[in-house]
C-alpha cells in the first residue's frame, strides 16, 4: 500500500461514488417521470442542482452545530465510500469489514440528526424522531442479511466475500431468500417511497432539511448520491458477486437501484409504526428461514 | 465451694427482710437489693476462680444423690449467674414507690440462680414455678389495665406450660424412678423409648412457654408491650435463656438423640418464620423487637439441634449475642418507642442514640466485621456439615430471616433519617440509666468485634466442657455409688 | 510487606484521614489528592497487568477455623484501575462548585465524601479478595458501601430505593453464602480452587443449584434481567457525582466475580455439562444477557428524566458485557471485559453532564430543557463524545468493544443473539439521541437565556473522562494488554492485538485506520462545506419556517415529550410497567404469609393447643403405663 | 429611468471567478426550485404545468415545500393584506438569489379586485417580482413560456441584468419598507433581519436605509443569534 | 306539517306577515323585538333547529339596517327567513340588537362577521371582535356610505404602468388605445350616486375606444 496508491484511492473512490451516484439520481428521477408519462429532467440536472445549490448567494445557518451536522453527513458517507471495496482499489477496504461499514452508515444519520436538532425547528426534529425509527425497523434486517452473508462466506471482510463468490456462484444463488430479504432491507434504506414518512413533504415540510438552504441543502443532495452508490455496490457485492472491473460492477449496481426505485414510485406513504411492522415481519421471517437453510 | 448456697439463700431472705425493713426507712430498703446481688457477684467470682476447669456439686442437707437435692458447679452456670447478677442490677428499678417490687425483684434473682445451679428435675422445675410466680407480680404491678390483661394471658400459658413441665418429670420419675439428672444420664436406655421422648418434648414446650418457643409464644408481644422497657430487657435477654438452660440440661445429658434433635429443629424453624413474618408487618417498636427476639430464639434452637459440644458452644454464643443486642435495644427503646412516623427525623436530634442502634442491627442482621456475622457463618457451616436435607431447609429460613430483618429494620433506619416533621415525638432527653447501659452494651460488642478468636476459644472450652455426661456424672455420683452400680 | 500491602494500608489511611477532615473545608484540596495517591500505589502494582505474577498480601487471619487470605491478580488490578480513575474523576467534580451548591441546598457533604472513600476502600477490599470468604466479607462491604452512597440523598424517594436495593444486595449475599457453604461443606476449605474440584463431585442437581446460586448473587448486584428493578432509580437517585461512580463501576463487581468464580472456576465445560446438550447453562446466560440489552434500553427509551434515563442504560449496557463473557472465545471474552472499562469512562462522564445540567438549570427532567447548546458548549461536547460511545460509534471506544462482541457471535453463528445484541444497540441510539436533543438541542427556553457553562473544577474531570473515551477508541492497543493478561491469568484464550486493534483471521479491526478513514471524511466535507460554498448567515432561532406563521418567544413549539410515538404505539404498551409486577407479586406472597402468622398470635385460644397437647401426652403415657408395667 | 445604484459588493477580479461564476449562473438557470404560495385562484394552473402534459422537470423546475430550499416564489392570484404579511415573510426566509413572478393580473394592478380595500395591488411595491404572468388565471403554456422567460433572464443576466432584481430588495430596502410601514402600520417588523443580511452579504447602498429603517428600528431590537460562549 | 298547522304556530307571534313564496320557503315579516321569541316557537314546535345564516341589509335610504335569520327545518325541508328592520345608528351611538347565541351556537359567527362588516353590536354575543379583517381598523366596509374606490384612490399610488414589453409595441407603432387612467378619470365614476350614471359614462368611454381602434382595421 505505497503512498500514492493511498492517495489515489482516498481521492477517487469518493469521487467516483459521487459520479455513479449523481447517475443513479438521474436514473431515479428519469424512472419516476417514466412512471408518470413525463419526459423527466435532462441528463446533468443533478449536477445543475448541486452546483446551483453551492452557488447560492445567501443561506442560513442556525449554528456551529448545524454547520457541524452536515460536514458528518457528508464526511461519513465519504469514509464509507473509501471503506466500501471498488475493483482496482480494494486497499483501504480490506481495513474495516461489514460490520465497520454497517456502522459507518448510521453516522451520516447522526451527524444530520444533531444538525437538524439545532436548528429548533419542530418540523426537524418529529422528522429526525421519525428517521431514526425507520433506521431501527430497517437496520434489524439488513443486520441479518449481514450476518447471514458473513456466516455463510466465513469472513467479514467485503474483499472475502468477492472472491469467494467470483469462485464459486454468486450469492442471489446459494442464498436466494436472503437476499429477497436485502432487497426489502434495501428499499427501507434508502429512503424511498414507501418508507419515507420522514420526508412527508405536506406533513412535516420535508421533515429534516426543513431549514437546510444552499449549501447545507447541497450536502444533504450529495449525501443522496452516496446512499444510492453505496447501497447498490454494497448489495451488489453482498449477493451479485462483485466486479472484477466497473464494467461488471456498474450495471449490477444500476439494476439493484433501479429495482427498488421503480416499485418505490408505485405506493404512498406509511405511518412510521407500520414502516417498523412490516419490516421486521417480512424481510426478518425470510431472512431467519434462509438463515436456518445456512447455518 | 458450699457457700454457692448462699447465692440462692440471701435474696430469697432479702425478700422477706425488705418490705419489713421499709418500715423504719424507705432508702435502707432501697439498697438491700443491690447490695446482695453484689455480695452473690462477689461469690460468684470467688467460685469461678475456685472451680477452674473441673466442676464441684454440693448436695444440700448431706443427702447422697439420688434422694437430696444437689447444687452441680461449673463454668457453664456460673457463668449463667454471673449474667442474672448483672442484669437484675442492671435493670434495678431505682425509682420503685413500694418495696413490694423489690422483693419481687430479690424473689425473681433467687429462682433464677436457683434454675442455674440446680441438678435434679424437680429442684429445676420449683424454681421454674417461683421464677413465673415473681415475673407474675412484677408484670401485674403496672396500673393500666391492658397490663393486667397481658399478666392474666401469661399467667393462663405459663401454668398451662407448668403443668406440661411437670406432667415429663412425672413420666420421667415413672420410667426410671430417679429425678437426680446425674442419675438419669446414667441409665438413658430405657428412657429412649416413644414414652421418654413424649416426656422430653413436654419438658421442651413446657420449659419453652418462658423461652418463647413458636407455639407457646403469644404472650409475648403484649407482656413486652406493657411492662416497663427494662424489665422487658431482663425478660427478654435473660430469663428466656434460663428456661433455654433447663431445656440444654436435659438435651446434653439425657436425650442426646436424633428425635429430640429434629423436634428442636422444626420448633426452631417454625419459630423464625413466624417472628420475622409478623415483625414485617409490626408498626410498632416494641412489637417489632419482641417478634424479632422470638425469631432469634428460634435460631437459637436451632443451634441447639445440632447437638454436642459444637451445638452447645454455638448456643453459647448466640445466647450472649442476643442478650447484648436485644437487651440493649429494649434499653434503648426507654429513649424513644411507640409508632415508626413518630421516630422520623430522630437521627437529627441525637445522632448518637441512631448509631448506637444501628450498630444493634447491624450485628444482629450478621455484617462482617460485627460478631454476629461470625455466629452466623459458623452456625451455618456446621449445619451444612451436618448434611441432609432438613439442616439445608434450616439455612434456608435463617438467612431469609436475615432478608426480611433487613427489609423492616432498615425501614425503621431510614424513616429516622428522614427529615424531622411536625408529628414527630421530641426525644425525652432527660438522663437515664439504661441508656447509658445500652452504650455500655454497644461498647461491649465492638470490644468483643476485636476478641472474636480468644472469645470464642473460651466458649469452646466452656462448651466440651459440661456437654460430656461423664464429668457430670462422675462430680455428682461419688464413686462409691457407681462402683457398685457398675 | 508486599505491595498489596502497602496498597491496603495507603487506601485505610486515607479512609481514616477523610473520615477525620470531612466537614473541614480543606476536604476539597485532600479528596483528590488522596485518591491520585491511592491510584499512584496502584500504578506501582502494573507489572501484574503485563503479564507479571499476582501480589500475594503478607496479611492472613485465621479466625473460628476459617483461613482468610488476600491477593491481587490480573483481573482484580483491572477492575482497580477502572474504578480509581472513577473515583478520582469524581472526587474532582464533587470537590469545586458542586460541593458548595450541595452544601447550600442542605445535603451532607461530608458523609458524601466519605461514602465514596469507603466505596473504594470496599471495592479495592474485594478485588483483592484471595479465597471465598474474604470475597463473601469483600462482597457485603461493597453491597453496604453503596447502600451508604444511596441513603444520602435527601429525598424520600431515595431512601425508599435505597431500602429496596439493601433488600436486593442481601439476597444476593445470601445466596452467595449457601453457594459458599455448599462448597466448604464437601471438605471444608475456602479456597477458590475448592469451586472446580467440588464442582466435578457434584451430583448434577446440585450443580445447577450451585451455579444458579452464584448467578443469582452476582446478577443482583449487575442488574441482570429478572433482579435489574432496583438499580435504574437507586442510581439516579444517588445524590450528584455519587451517581457518576455507581453507574460507572459499582455495578460491575457483579461482572469481576462472574469472572472470577464462574468463568475461572466453573468455565465454559462446566457450564455446558449443566442442563440438557440444548439448553444448557451457557445458553440460559447468553439469553440472560440478551434480554438485558434489549428490555432496559426500550425502558430507558421512555423515560423522561435524563439521570433515569442514563441508569437504564447502565443496566442494559451490563448485558453486552455478560454476552462478550459467556461466548468463552478469545475475542468475544475481550469484548465483554473491554466493555467495563469503555462503559465506566463514558457512563461517567454522562452522569457528569446531567448533573452539571441540573447544577445550572436546576432540573434533569428533559421536557423542561432546551437549546443549552449555545449557552453550556462544553458539557455539549462532552455529552457528545459520551452518547457517541453509549451508542458504539467508531472513533469512540465503545464501538471497540461492540465490534468484538458482534464479531464473536458471528464466528460463533448466534443469528438470534446478534440481532438481539443490535436491536438493543438500535434502541440506544435513539434514547441517546433523545437525550442530547432534548437538553441541548431545539428550542431555548426563556428562563435558561443567561445560564452559563459550569466551572472549571466540574468541567476539568468531564472533558478527562471524553479524553480517555476518545483515547482508548482511537488506540485500543493501550488497554488491549491489560485484557491480554486478565484473559490469560482467568484462563480465556487470549486475543491477539496491536496498537491500533486486533487481528484476527477472518476480517479485524484497525482502529487507527478506521478512525482515520473518518477524520479524513469529515475533512473533505468541511472542505466542500466551507470553500464551495458561500459565506452563511447565523440567524435566531425564531427567524424559523413555520408555515407562514411569525414565531414569538412565548410560544413553546420544542418538540420533546413522547419523542418516538410511532415506536411507542407499537411497544409501549409492553413496557408501561416497567416488569414492576415481577416485584409486587414477591411483596404480596410476603404479606400474605405475615398476615397468616399474625392471626396466629392473635388468636384468643393458645390455651386450646396447650391443652391438646397435654392430653396427647396423657394419651402416650397410658400408653406406655400399659407398656411398661 | 431610476439610476444605477452602486453597490458595495467587490466584484471578484480573477478571470477563474468569471468563468466560475458563468458555470454558476448557467447552472442557476437550469435547475430551479419553485414555492408556489396559493393565495389566489391562479394556483390551479400549476400542477397542469408539472404533470406529464407539461412537464415542468424538463425545464429543470421542482416544486419544494419551505422558502429556505426555494429559489422562486410564485404567488398565484390576488394577494390581500392579511397574506401579504406572510408573502413578505416568506419572501425574506427565501434565500437568494431568489425570484418572484407573479401570476394572475390581481398581482400586475389588482386585477379584478382592483377597487377592493383588502387587496394589495401592485405586487412589485413589496418586494422586486422578477416575471409578471398576466392573465385572469393564465394557461399552463403561459405559465411555462413566463418560467422559460425568467431563465433566460437568469442566464443573460450579465448583460441584460434583468435576472438579479432580488438584489433591488436590498439595495432599496427603505422604498419597499415605506410602502409596508403604509399598509401594514408603523411597528410592522419581521424575524429576518434584512439590514445584517445585506451588511454581511455587501449588498447595502445609499437607499437601503431611510426614514422608515428608522423607524423599525425605533420598534424592533434586532434578533441576534446566540453566540456559543466558554464563560 | 302542512301549510294551515305552520301558518297556526306563525301566527301566535303578534305583528306577523306571513308570505309562502314555495313548498320550501317561507318568507316572515316581524318586528324586532318579537323576533327571539319567533325563533324560539319555530326552534321548539316545528323543528326548525338548523340556524343556516344571519345576513344584514343596509338600507341607508331609509336609515335601517335590515337583519334576515334563515332557518332551516330537516323534517320540513322548508327553510323560514324572518326579516326585521333595526335602526341604523350614527356614529356616536351604533346599531345594537338582541343576539340569539343562546338559541343557535353558529350564530355566534354570523354576527361577529355582521359587527365587523356593518358595524351592528349584538348584545349578549361572546365574540364581539375583529373577525376576518384582523388589519382593517377603518369604516366597517360593508356599509353603503363607505366607497371603497375613493379609499383605493388615496391609499394606493397609480404609478404609470409601461413596462418593457410595452415600450417595445409602442415603438413599432402599436400600444394602448385609450389608456386605463383615461377610462378610469373620463368614467370618474367616485362621485356617481347611482348605477345608472356610471353605466352611461362608461358606454360613452367605451364607444370613444371603439372609434380609436377603428383606424387599425
Amino acid at each position: 500500500m505505497n503512498a500514492l496508491h493511498l492517495m489515489a484511492e482516498l481521492i477517487f473512490m469518493p469521487l467516483i461514488a459521487f459520479i455513479v451516484g449523481m447517475m443513479m439520481v438521474l436514473m431515479m428521477r428519469k424512472i419516476s417521470a417514466r412512471l408518470q408519462r413525463r419526459i423527466g429532467p435532462p441528463f446533468f440536472q443533478p449536477l445543475y442542482d448541486i452546483v446551483k445549490l453551492y452557488g447560492k448567494d445567501t443561506q442560513i445557518s442556525h449554528g456551529l452545530i448545524h454547520d457541524i451536522g452536515i460536514i458528518m453527513a457528508v464526511g461519513g458517507y465519504i469514509g464509507a465510500e473509501i471503506l466500501l471495496p471498488v475493483p482496482g482499489m480494494e486497499g483501504i477496504a480490506a481495513k474495516g469489514g461489514v460490520i465497520t461499514l454497517s456502522y459507518f452508515l448510521m453516522i451520516p444519520s447522526l451527524g444530520m440528526a444533531l444538525g437538524v436538532g439545532q436548528c429548533a425547528n419542530p418540523n426537524g426534529s418529529i422528522g429526525i424522531s421519525r428517521a431514526l425509527t425507520a433506521m431501527l425497523a430497517y437496520d434489524i434486517p439488513f443486520i441479518l442479511v449481514v450476518f447471514g452473508a458473513a456466516w455463510h462466506y466465513q469472513s467479514t471482510s467485503l474483499i472475502g466475500m468477492i472472491e469467494y463468490q467470483q469462485v464459486h456462484q454468486w450469492g442471489i444463488v446459494e442464498m436466494p431468500l436472503l437476499a429477497i430479504a436485502g432487497l426489502f432491507a434495501l428499499q427501507g434504506m434508502l429512503g424511498k417511497q414507501p418508507f419515507e414518512i420522514y420526508i412527508a413533504p405536506a406533513e412535516i415540510a420535508t421533515g429534516p432539511m426543513v431549514e437546510m438552504s444552499g449549501k447545507y441543502m447541497g450536502g444533504l443532495f450529495v449525501m443522496q448520491t452516496f446512499q444510492l452508490y453505496t447501497a447498490g455496490v454494497l448489495y451488489a457485492s453482498l449477493f451479485l458477486g462483485g466486479g472484477t472491473s466497473f464494467l461488471t460492477l456498474l450495471p449490477k449496481a444500476f439494476l439493484v437501484v433501479a429495482l427498488p426505485m421503480s416499485i418505490a414510485f408505485m405506493f404512498p406513504r406509511y405511518k412510521t409504526e407500520d414502516v417498523i411492522r412490516i419490516l421486521w415481519k417480512w424481510p426478518v421471517m425470510l431472512g431467519l428461514i434462509s438463515l436456518a437453510f445456512i447455518l | 465451694m458450699n457457700s454457692l448456697v448462699l447465692l440462692m439463700v440471701l435474696p430469697l431472705f432479702a425478700a422477706f427482710i425488705i418490705p419489713v425493713v421499709a418500715k423504719f426507712s424507705s432508702k435502707l430498703a432501697l439498697f438491700t437489693g443491690p447490695v446482695v446481688l453484689c455480695i452473690n457477684l462477689l461469690l460468684i467470682m470467688s467460685a469461678w476462680v475456685k472451680v477452674g476447669s473441673g466442676a464441684h456439686a454440693i448436695f444440700l442437707g448431706g443427702f447422697l444423690p439420688p434422694v437430696g437435692i444437689v447444687f452441680y458447679i461449673d463454668h457453664f452456670s456460673l457463668l449463667f449467674s454471673g449474667l442474672i447478677a448483672s442484669m437484675v442490677l442492671i435493670v434495678w428499678p431505682w425509682d420503685a414507690k413500694e418495696s413490694r417490687l423489690y422483693s419481687l425483684y430479690m424473689l425473681l434473682s433467687a429462682a433464677s440462680f436457683g434454675l442455674a445451679l440446680s441438678a435434679d428435675l424437680f429442684n429445676l422445675y420449683v424454681f421454674y414455678e417461683l421464677l413465673a410466680v415473681a415475673t407474675y407480680g412484677i408484670i401485674a404491678k403496672q396500673k393500666n389495665s391492658s397490663a393486667t390483661a397481658a399478666s392474666l394471658r401469661y399467667l393462663f400459658i405459663s401454668s398451662a406450660g407448668s403443668v406440661m413441665l411437670l406432667l415429663g418429670i412425672a413420666i420421667i420419675y415413672t420410667l426410671t424412678g430417679t429425678l437426680n439428672i446425674a442419675h438419669l444420664a446414667t441409665m438413658t436406655e430405657n428412657l429412649h423409648g416413644f414414652a421418654g421422648l413424649s416426656a422430653f418434648a413436654l419438658i421442651a414446650i413446657g420449659a419453652g412457654v418462658k423461652a418463647e418457643m413458636f407455639p407457646v409464644n403469644s404472650w409475648v408481644a403484649e407482656v413486652y408491650g406493657t411492662i416497663p422497657r427494662q424489665l422487658s430487657a431482663l425478660l427478654a435477654g435473660l430469663i428466656s435463656k434460663l428456661a433455654v438452660v433447663l431445656i440444654i440440661k436435659m438435651l446434653l445429658m439425657v436425650f442426646q438423640v436424633q428425635a429430640a434433635f429434629d423436634l428442636l429443629l422444626v420448633v426452631g424453624m417454625l419459630g423464625v418464620i413466624s417472628g420475622e413474618m409478623v415483625a414485617w408487618r409490626a408498626k410498632d417498636m416494641i412489637r417489632m423487637l419482641s417478634f424479632s427476639s422470638i425469631a432469634h430464639l428460634g435460631v437459637l434452637f436451632i443451634a441447639l439441634s445440632i447437638g454436642g459440644s459444637k451445638g452447645l458452644w454455638l448456643a453459647i454464643a448466640i445466647m450472649l449475642h442476643h442478650l447484648l443486642v436485644k437487651g440493649g435495644l429494649f434499653l434503648m427503646a426507654d429513649r424513644f418507642s411507640g409508632h415508626f412516623d413518630k421516630l422520623k427525623g430522630l437521627a437529627h436530634h441525637s445522632p448518637m442514640s441512631a448509631a448506637v442502634f444501628l450498630v444493634f442491627i447491624l450485628s444482629l442482621l450478621g455484617v462482617p466485621p460485627l460478631p454476629g456475622f461470625w455466629i452466623k457463618m459458623a452456625l451455618v457451616m456446621n449445619l451444612a456439615e451436618l448434611g441432609g436435607g432438613l439442616y439445608y431447609l434450616a439455612i434456608g429460613v435463617i438467612l431469609l430471616a436475615t432478608i426480611i430483618e433487613t427489609a423492616y429494620m432498615f425501614n425503621l433506619v431510614q424513616t429516622m433519617y428522614l427529615k424531622a416533621d411536625a408529628d414527630s415525638t421530641p426525644l425525652n432527653k432527660r438522663y437515664s440509666a439504661s441508656y447509658t447501659f445500652a452504650k455500655l452494651f454497644a461498647l461491649l460488642l465492638l470490644v468483643s468485634m476485636v476478641f472474636v478468636s480468644p472469645i470464642s476459644k473460651r466458649l469452646k472450652d466452656i462448651a466440651n466442657h459440661s456437654a460430656n455426661p461423664q464429668i457430670y456424672i462422675h462430680t455428682v455420683l461419688p464413686a462409691r455409688y457407681l462402683g457398685e452400680k457398675s | 510487606m508486599t505491595l498489596l500491602d502497602h496498597l491496603f494500608i495507603v487506601v485505610f489511611s486515607c479512609l481514616i484521614a477523610i473520615s477525620v477532615v470531612r466537614n473541614l473545608p480543606i476536604v476539597d484540596k485532600l479528596a483528590p489528592v488522596l485518591y491520585g495517591l491511592i491510584l499512584i500505589m496502584l500504578v506501582r502494582m502494573a507489572s501484574v497487568a503485563y503479564g507479571g505474577d499476582a501480589y500475594l498480601s503478607s496479611f492472613s487471619l485465621d479466625l473460628l477455623g476459617f483461613k482468610m487470605h488476600w491477593q491481587f491478580t490480573a483481573l482484580s488490578w483491572y477492575f482497580a484501575i477502572i474504578t480509581l480513575v472513577a473515583a478520582l474523576a469524581s472526587a474532582v467534580f464533587m470537590s469545586g462548585d458542586w460541593g458548595r451548591q450541595y452544601r447550600e441546598g442542605g445535603g451532607n457533604y461530608g458523609m458524601l465524601q466519605l461514602a465514596l472513600i469507603v466505596n473504594v476502600f470496599s471495592m479495592i477490599l474485594l478485588l483483592g479478595s484471595g479465597d471465598l470468604l474474604s470475597l463473601f466479607i469483600g462482597w457485603e462491604f461493597v453491597s453496604w458501601a453503596s447502600f451508604l452512597m444511596m441513603v444520602l440523598s435527601p429525598s424520600k424517594l431515595a431512601k425508599k430505593s435505597a431500602v429496596k436495593y439493601i433488600v436486593y444486595a442481601m439476597t444476593g449475599a445470601m445466596a452467595l453464602m449457601v453457594a459458599i457453604v455448599m462448597i466448604y461443606a464437601v471438605n471444608d476449605s475456602l479456597e477458590f480452587e475448592q469451586i472446580s474440584i467440588v464442582f466435578a463431585q457434584m451430583s448434577g442437581s446440585s450443580q445447577v443449584a450451585l451455579v444458579l446460586l452464584l448467578f443469582v448473587a452476582f446478577a443482583i448486584k449487575m442488574g441482570l434481567l429478572p433482579f435489574h428493578l432496583w438499580q435504574a432509580v437507586a442510581y439516579a437517585e444517588t445524590p450528584g457525582p455519587g451517581a457518576a461512580f455507581l453507574g460507572a463501576i459499582s455495578s460491575r463487581m457483579g461482572m469481576f466475580t462472574i469472572v472470577l468464580v464462574i468463568v475461572q472456576f466453573i468455565g465454559l465445560g462446566g457450564l455446558k455439562s449443566v442442563g440438557t446438550s440444548f439448553a444448557n447453562m451457557q445458553t440460559l446466560l447468553a439469553w440472560v444477557a440478551a434480554l438485558t440489552t434489549i428490555i432496559p434500553t426500550y425502558i430507558a427509551l421512555q423515560q423522561h428524566d435524563a439521570k433515569r434515563l442514563l441508569a437504564w442504560h447502565g443496566v442494559g449496557q451490563g448485558g453486552y458485557m455478560l454476552l462478550g463473557i459467556i461466548m468463552f472465545d478469545s475475542i468475544g471474552s475481550a469484548g465483554g471485559l473491554m466493555h467495563v472499562l469503555n462503559h465506566a469512562s463514558y457512563q461517567a462522564a454522562l452522569f457528569m453532564t446531567v448533573v452539571a445540567v441540573m447544577y445550572r438549570t436546576g432540573t434533569s427532567d428533559l421536557n423542561k430543557l432546551g437549546g443549552l447548546v449555545t449557552q453550556m458548549p462544553l458539557t455539549f461536547l462532552v455529552m457528545l463524545i459520551g452518547i457517541i460511545g453509549l451508542a458504539g460509534l467508531p472513533p469512540m471506544n465503545g464501538f471497540v468493544s461492540k465490534w468484538l462482541v458482534y464479531r464473536s457471535l458471528l464466528v460463533n453463528g448466534q443469528p438470534l443473539l446478534f440481532v438481539a445484541a443490535v436491536l438493543g444497540t438500535l434502541g440506544t441510539i435513539l434514547s441517546v439521541y433523545k437525550l442530547i436533543h432534548n437538553t441541548f438541542l431545539g428550542q431555548l427556553r426563556l428562563e435558561h437565556q443567561n445560564v452559563r457553562e459550569v466551572p472549571w473544577s466540574m468541567l476539568v474531570p468531564m472533558l478527562g473522562l471524553s479524553v480517555i473515551v476518545f483515547i482508548t477508541g482511537f488506540m485500543p492497543g493501550l488497554i488491549l494488554p491489560w485484557i491480554a493478561s486478565v484473559q490469560e491469568s482467568v484462563g480465556l484464550p487470549v486475543i491477539a492485538h496491536h496498537l491500533g486493534g486486533i487481528e484476527y483471521a477472518k476480517g479485524g479491526l484497525d482502529m487507527i485506520w478506521v478512525s482515520g478513514i473518518l477524520f479524513y471524511g469529515f475533512g473533505v466535507g468541511a472542505l466542500i462545506f466551507y470553500f464551495l460554498g458561500g459565506k452563511s448567515k447565523r440567524v435566531h432561532q425564531y427567524d424559523n419556517y413555520a408555515g407562514g406563521h411569525f414565531l414569538t418567544s412565548d410560544v413553546r413549539y420544542h418538540y420533546s415529550n413522547n419523542f418516538y410515538p410511532g415506536l411507542m404505539h407499537l411497544i409501549g404498551t409492553w413496557y408501561r410497567g416497567s416488569f414492576q409486577w415481577l416485584e409486587n407479586s414477591i411483596v404480596s406472597v410476603m404479606s400474605f404469609f405475615s398476615v397468616f402468622f399474625e392471626n396466629i398470635y392473635r388468636a384468643k385460644q393458645p390455651v386450646m393447643l396447650l391443652l391438646i397437647g397435654v392430653v396427647l401426652a396423657l394419651l402416650a403415657l397410658y400408653r406406655n403405663l400399659g407398656v411398661g408395667a | 429611468m431610476k439610476k444605477e445604484l452602486k453597490i458595495k459588493q467587490k466584484e471578484r477580479t480573477n478571470p477563474l471567478a468569471h468563468v466560475f461564476d458563468d458555470f454558476i449562473r448557467f447552472c442557476q438557470s437550469k435547475s430551479l426550485f419553485m414555492l408556489h404560495y396559493c393565495t389566489g385562484c391562479g394556483a390551479i394552473e400549476l400542477p397542469p404545468a408539472m404533470t406529464s402534459r407539461f412537464d415542468m422537470e424538463r425545464l429543470g423546475i421542482q416544486p419544494m415545500v419551505t422558502p429556505r430550499q426555494a429559489d422562486i416564489l410564485l404567488i398565484t392570484g390576488y394577494v390581500s393584506i392579511k397574506t401579504l404579511k406572510r408573502v413578505i415573510l416568506t419572501y425574506e426566509q427565501m434565500q437568494s438569489p431568489k425570484y418572484v413572478i407573479g401570476i394572475c393580473s390581481c398581482t400586475v394592478n389588482g386585477g379584478m379586485y382592483w377597487q377592493s380595500y383588502a387587496t394589495a395591488k401592485k405586487l412589485n411595491e413589496y418586494m422586486p417580482v422578477d416575471v409578471y404572468i398576466a392573465g385572469c388565471m393564465p394557461r399552463p403554456e403561459a405559465v411555462m413560456a413566463g418560467l422559460q422567460r425568467l431563465k433566460d433572464n437568469i442566464r443573460n443576466d450579465k448583460k441584460e441584468h434583468k435576472g438579479s432584481a432580488w438584489k433591488d430588495y436590498f439595495k432599496r430596502y427603505d422604498y419597499y419598507l415605506g410602502n409596508q410601514q403604509a399598509l401594514f402600520g408603523e411597528d410592522w417588523q419581521t424575524p429576518t433581519d434584512i439590514i445584517a443580511e445585506a451588511k454581511l452579504y455587501g449588498l447595502e447602498t445609499e437607499e437601503t436605509y431611510g426614514k422608515h429603517t428608522k423607524l423599525l428600528e425605533k420598534h424592533q431590537t434586532p434578533l441576534l443569534p446566540q453566540e456559543m460562549r466558554i464563560k | 306539517m302542512n301549510k294551515v298547522q305552520i301558518d297556526e304556530i306563525l301566527n301566535k307571534v303578534n305583528g306577523i306577515k306571513i308570505t309562502h313564496k314555495r313548498k320550501t320557503r317561507i318568507r316572515v315579516d316581524v318586528d324586532a323585538d318579537s323576533l327571539p321569541t319567533l325563533l324560539e316557537l319555530i326552534k321548539g314546535r316545528a323543528s326548525y333547529i338548523h340556524l343556516s345564516a344571519i345576513t344584514c341589509v343596509d338600507w341607508i335610504a331609509d336609515n335601517q339596517f335590515e337583519l334576515v335569520y334563515h332557518v332551516w327545518s330537516y323534517e320540513e325541508k322548508c327553510l323560514i327567513s324572518a326579516h326585521t328592520r333595526i335602526d341604523r345608528g350614527s356614529e356616536k351611538n351604533p346599531a345594537k340588537y338582541i343576539s340569539v347565541y343562546d338559541l343557535f351556537k353558529p350564530a355566534d359567527f354570523f354576527e361577529r362577521d355582521i359587527f365587523e362588516m356593518y358595524g351592528v353590536t349584538f348584545i349578549g354575543s361572546p365574540r364581539m371582535e375583529k373577525f376576518i379583517l384582523t388589519e382593517w381598523n377603518g369604516v366597517p366596509p360593508m356599509l353603503k356610505d363607505f366607497d371603497a374606490e375613493a379609499y383605493v384612490q388615496e391609499t394606493f399610488k397609480w404609478t404609470d404602468y409601461n413596462p418593457d414589453w410595452l415600450q417595445e409595441l409602442t415603438d413599432q407603432g402599436g400600444g394602448i388605445a385609450v389608456k386605463p387612467e383615461d377610462i378610469r378619470t373620463a368614467g370618474n365614476t367616485h362621485n356617481m350616486s347611482t348605477h345608472r350614471e356610471r353605466d352611461k359614462a362608461k358606454a360613452a368611454a367605451v364607444k370613444a375606444n371603439d372609434k380609436m381602434q377603428g383606424w387599425k382595421q
